[in-house]
């Protein structure tokens, strides 16, 4: 159960070869996750961590039948890489790779739309559903299974929440980051929506940050479908200054558009609790459910 | 990365998009010099990257050369913002009729360019926006194929054009939408974009603003941030430069973490607790020693810290390296300013023993950690 | 009846105001076709022989609601024109214009094929339906209605044998030009599938030339189906040397493909009468009905 | 339009595709001087828009710049299938392990580019497919997002090879793709395209076909097709500079009509019949009459032309305005040869009147009109 990914998941890792992609796929395994094959072009017919290494993924789905990919390939390169795993079938791709430019995110998401294929990320931690499936980079230990629904847009600010809600007992059915990046796969909307029709969530915490309108139109989405499950938020960036990019690509403020104040405000009036700090997460979902 | 309004209005007119005639100059003199081929009056333009330069007195008028030597003399002489002006642009005072708005940003629900456009220009869009929604025209780019002339036209219709003015309008929106992509722009931007006396269209002004992850294939420009002026100051620059992401802030407790979302909720519970951050930085994930303790370096420049808080929760990044990056830094940069660690994650018990042999007090909870930084920050004022 | 169009046909004339557009949309509005608006860029609010024209499609659509469009605009344009139309909503394009670069026509094919549109032509004399409508420049006088589907890469060579079908009373369901450029928006088995499924259709002539292989494959999808009306076929060049472009652009023998020849031996295996001269088409079509 | 090897490769280089050493000449001694620079032994290849040059004698080889001299000289004074090299090419002769075959044109059916690879090159691709149909690998190119590192990494993959190899072949693949795209090429390709024996990739020889229809977008070699060589007789040159389409043909019967199809159906019918065709002239749609005289005019220049036919099935073209343009060539041009007119369509009673007038026999049907031609081609023979 959870969203996107599940203990049949059979996932390539794209680049694998690398010091990431190979550093991960190893605590991937190890976690549980099934690894059919890797791609690293010019490495093909050796393997790693016992998983085979393929020129191409047209060769690796020869072979594994893979249904998800995660991508470690650097930046420029990376965009060519989900296309890679779309046409040959792919239709669900973590891309892990920061730094991706603009135009290649919009010509692949646009691509990706039409293959009815759903991108999680770029600059994403990846997605985690615990006890059963990891693609990502996230810590393993810091989660454990039950029936929170996490999106968010950071990393490890996921990790500190997530982390307060295993110490204190809440779960999660599947733990998603859509990524740091002005142009991402998921938005929150679609992430809730899936959440909404998983029967093991039962509540949604919804970590955003300046930048955008997603969030806004993730609150107005709540209140106009009266979402069905309790949603707890928490915004990152309230001291952040306007103009100024706060680490992530996607994280700034322009002119008074992508404040803090107003995502949180957004979200207040959608009825949707606010934590004022990410500690306070844990304590809102507690009155909640 | 911003370009200068130089550089931008000489990709325009590469593009054949009509902009004031006009030239650069680094001295008084020189502002004579390329004031006295042009028509007169004249318009004198500090080139600095920051907003409001108008209002902030960064731009001047002169009716003849020797004017404008004197208005170049003064804004050479000035700051704009904080910003020393080293380069004006001189250029050719158009007769307008009309302000106009165009520019191309990122939709991001939409995954896609949008290209905005309004019959009101002269004024930041979101004023636009706020004030006559109605005036504010919105096109969705289908990045399959593009802006097209067709989308210009239909554009330049709505904004009330009618006759030849429909593609002659169009031809300008199109070729801006072309430089936006061949140069990875995230935004870019006429405003305003003026029609003439003469029912002409020129880009009076522009602003464009590339995609710093882009800027691998425009090396030109990545060369030019590198090593020449940009908007960024000297710590931005080496933290850019080292793979830091850093943003100077004005308080007192300087902060280090990892992850652009974990270290900007430091901010926030910093503040929370009634404390000010001196800057964001972000070492990034899986950040080795040295990286560590360069961040460190960049954060103690600025001489208004007087406390630093570290929150390190490792995911990818090992609490022992960061350790290591700690002990590193105290060496080689001699930290004397009080430190509050926060360090929990990957390899947390490897790390917190590297610092305790070292003397130094690790904590584990990111609230408690942030109230004791704030305390400190504050030691000073009683 | 017939294919594509038919009298409750909507068309918008993109590019009225030129010589052809203006020429072309008097005639048929004299056949009848019901011509709703015509689109020149800068000329909107004025009219021509009665039709009100617009500066764009979308204003056009907002007040005509065609379903049709016939493009007159030049050749560098025209690609353009099309992907307005496109946009717009309109699900039938007729390209008139010839000498389109190939890479324009690909890229609008493309996504025509993605908004199940139906383009005819470029570089086509149009479609008619006789007694119905007419989107296209061909002379009206030739046709009449009847049961014959006329397919063609060729225009005049295509009047010709209307002509002569005319003549001996094979009157015609519709006459489609394919266009003589090497990428068009239909090819002849599109357009044998629609003919199959067109009750007023009784048999088909099938009009080729040199160059590519889409006869061939038209060839085998006939056999291959055991297509259920007669067919005649006419092949035009064969003294046509390798290598030359014979006034279409697609209109070439390319080494030893794309000759008359394999196309005329490839219709003959798949039993469809092949005509020797235009003329004698009308002749095999009264045998084979 | 067919470019020069020399201009294709000059193109191959500047995209980054290794390509022989090599240099363009258009005189013996100045091919002395390209090959002294080069190192020996040489190849020297002349410069004709002909396929199956080397059969026919157009390459040599030389193994100092003195022999370089005398093979150029040899080449520069002779014809290759009856056209006379201008200039040649001079490169190093590379040490080949294995001939590839890699190329992009248009796959009509599918509405797109394919792009098609072989591990074994040197030949045309359709004799490739025809031995060794299993040795040619194709693949549809989407236009949304063209051909991709991914797609040439695949290709490679096929050809056979591994390891670094298939990033340092997928390269050449990619930058070829570019350039078809960039220049609007039809066909493009590297025949052979060599795996050198050190397990390097390049060019060895490339052909390259811009679409006509393009050549706006591409001005500098518009302006070499007009202005230039190129693979166009006079006659042909002439009709392209008028928008009128000529192919010269071997036989006697000049032929002028209205449509591509009906003009080859007319050449067909002739041949039919048992005459032969001098050419084929298409004047397009709604010629003007000064059209109709200037195709009369290039048929007859043609000295094999005994007999002309004018085949004029009026739909846009008015029968009345080719009537004026035959009387119009008449007059100007001085048409002493026998003519057959076919004309129906439109404004046919107008057009028959004209000619009649003139004391010119018009003829309705085309089978009719074509035997009369042939007819009369033929009694010179008798």
């Amino acid at each position: 159960m959870g969203i996107v990914i599940d203990k049949n998941t059979r996932a390539l890792v794209q680049g694998i070869t690398g010091t990431q992609g190979s550093f991960h796929t190893k605590l991937m395994l190890e976690y549980g996750t099934k690894i059919v094959a890797g791609i690293t072009p010019g490495k093909g017919g050796t393997e790693i961590h016992g998983v085979p290494i393929y020129d191409t993924v047209e060769e690796a789905q020869q072979k594994s039948s893979a249904d998800a990919s995660i991508i470690f390939v650097p930046a420029a390169f990376a965009a060519d890489a989900a296309l890679e795993a779309l046409e040959n079938g792919i239709k669900k791709v973590v891309i892990i790779t920061e730094h991706i430019p603009i135009k290649d995110a919009v010509g692949l998401m646009a691509i990706a739309k039409q293959a009815k294929a759903t991108i999680v990320g770029p600059n994403t931690p990846g997605i985690v559903t615990p006890g059963e499936c990891k693609l990502g980079i996230m810590p393993a230990h810091i989660f454990k299974s039950g029936g929170v629904g996490m999106v968010s847009r950071s990393g490890t600010l996921t990790y500190e929440i997530a982390a307060g809600l295993t110490r204190n007992n809440h779960g999660q059915s599947t733990c998603l980051g859509l990524g740091g990046d002005p142009i991402t796969g998921l938005n929150f909307i679609d992430t809730l929506k899936m959440f909404a029709s998983d029967h093991q969530t039962k509540a949604v915490v919804l970590i955003g940050e300046i930048g955008g309108n997603l969030e806004e139109l993730a609150a107005k989405y709540i209140a106009d479908q009266k979402y069905p499950k309790p949603v707890v938020a928490f915004i990152a960036g309230r001291s952040a200054p306007s103009g100024k990019r706060m680490g992530h690509a996607g994280a700034i403020v322009t002119g008074k558009t992508g404040t803090a104040e107003s995502k949180i405000e957004a979200f207040r009036k959608a009825g949707v609790s606010v934590a004022e700090k990410p500690n306070d997460v844990s304590d809102l979902l507690t009155k909640l459910i | 990365m911003k370009l200068f309004e130089y550089e931008a209005k000489t990709i325009l007119a590469k593009y054949g998009i009509p902009t004031p005639q006009g030239g650069l100059a680094t001295s008084a003199s020189q502002a004579k010099e390329v004031a006295s081929k042009l028509k007169p009056p004249v318009v004198i333009k500090a080139q600095v990257l920051v907003a409001g330069r108008g209002k902030a007195g960064g731009i001047l008028f002169a009716s003849s050369a020797e004017e404008a030597e004197t208005a170049a003399n003064k804004l050479l002489n000035v700051q704009i913002k904080g910003i020393p002006v080293k380069s004006i642009w001189i250029e050719e005072k158009i007769q307008i009729k009309r302000e106009l708005y165009f520019g191309i940003t990122t939709d991001r629900f939409n995954q896609s360019y949008v290209a905005i456009a309004s019959a009101a220009g002269g004024m930041e869009i979101e004023e636009i926006a706020a004030k006559t929604p109605e005036k504010v025209i919105k096109l969705l780019i289908n990045p399959e194929y593009g802006f097209r002339s067709f989308h210009a036209r239909q554009m330049a219709t709505k904004m009330g054009y009618a006759g030849n003015q429909i593609s002659e309008l169009g031809k300008v929106l199109e070729r801006l939408y072309c430089i936006g992509m061949d140069y990875d722009a995230e935004l870019i931007e006429m405003n305003p974009l003026v029609e003439t006396v003469d029912g002409k269209f020129a880009a009076a002004d522009t602003r464009i603003i590339l995609d710093d992850n882009a800027l691998f294939r425009h090396q030109e420009y990545k060369k030019r941030l590198l090593e020449g002026e940009s908007e960024l100051s000297p710590q931005e620059l080496e933290a850019m430069k080292n793979d830091l992401a850093y943003v100077k802030l004005d308080g007192n407790i300087g902060v280090i973490g990892n992850g652009a979302g974990l270290v900007m909720a430091t901010l926030d519970t910093i503040q929370y607790y009634g404390g000010k951050p001196a800057n964001f930085l972000d070492v990034g994930g899986g950040a080795p020693s040295e990286k560590t303790a360069l961040a460190l370096k960049i954060v103690l420049s600025d001489p208004n810290v007087r406390a630093l808080f570290i929150n390190i929760l490792g995911g990818i990044t090992r609490c022992d390296e960061v350790a290591r990056g700690i002990l590193e830094a105290k060496e080689k940069v001699g930290v004397t300013k009080p430190m509050v660690i926060r360090l929990v994650g990957t390899n947390e018990e490897e790390g917190k023993r590297i610092l305790t042999n070292a003397g130094i007090h690790v904590l584990e909870s990111m609230e408690e950690a942030a109230q004791r930084a704030v305390e400190i920050s504050k030691q000073g004022d009683k």
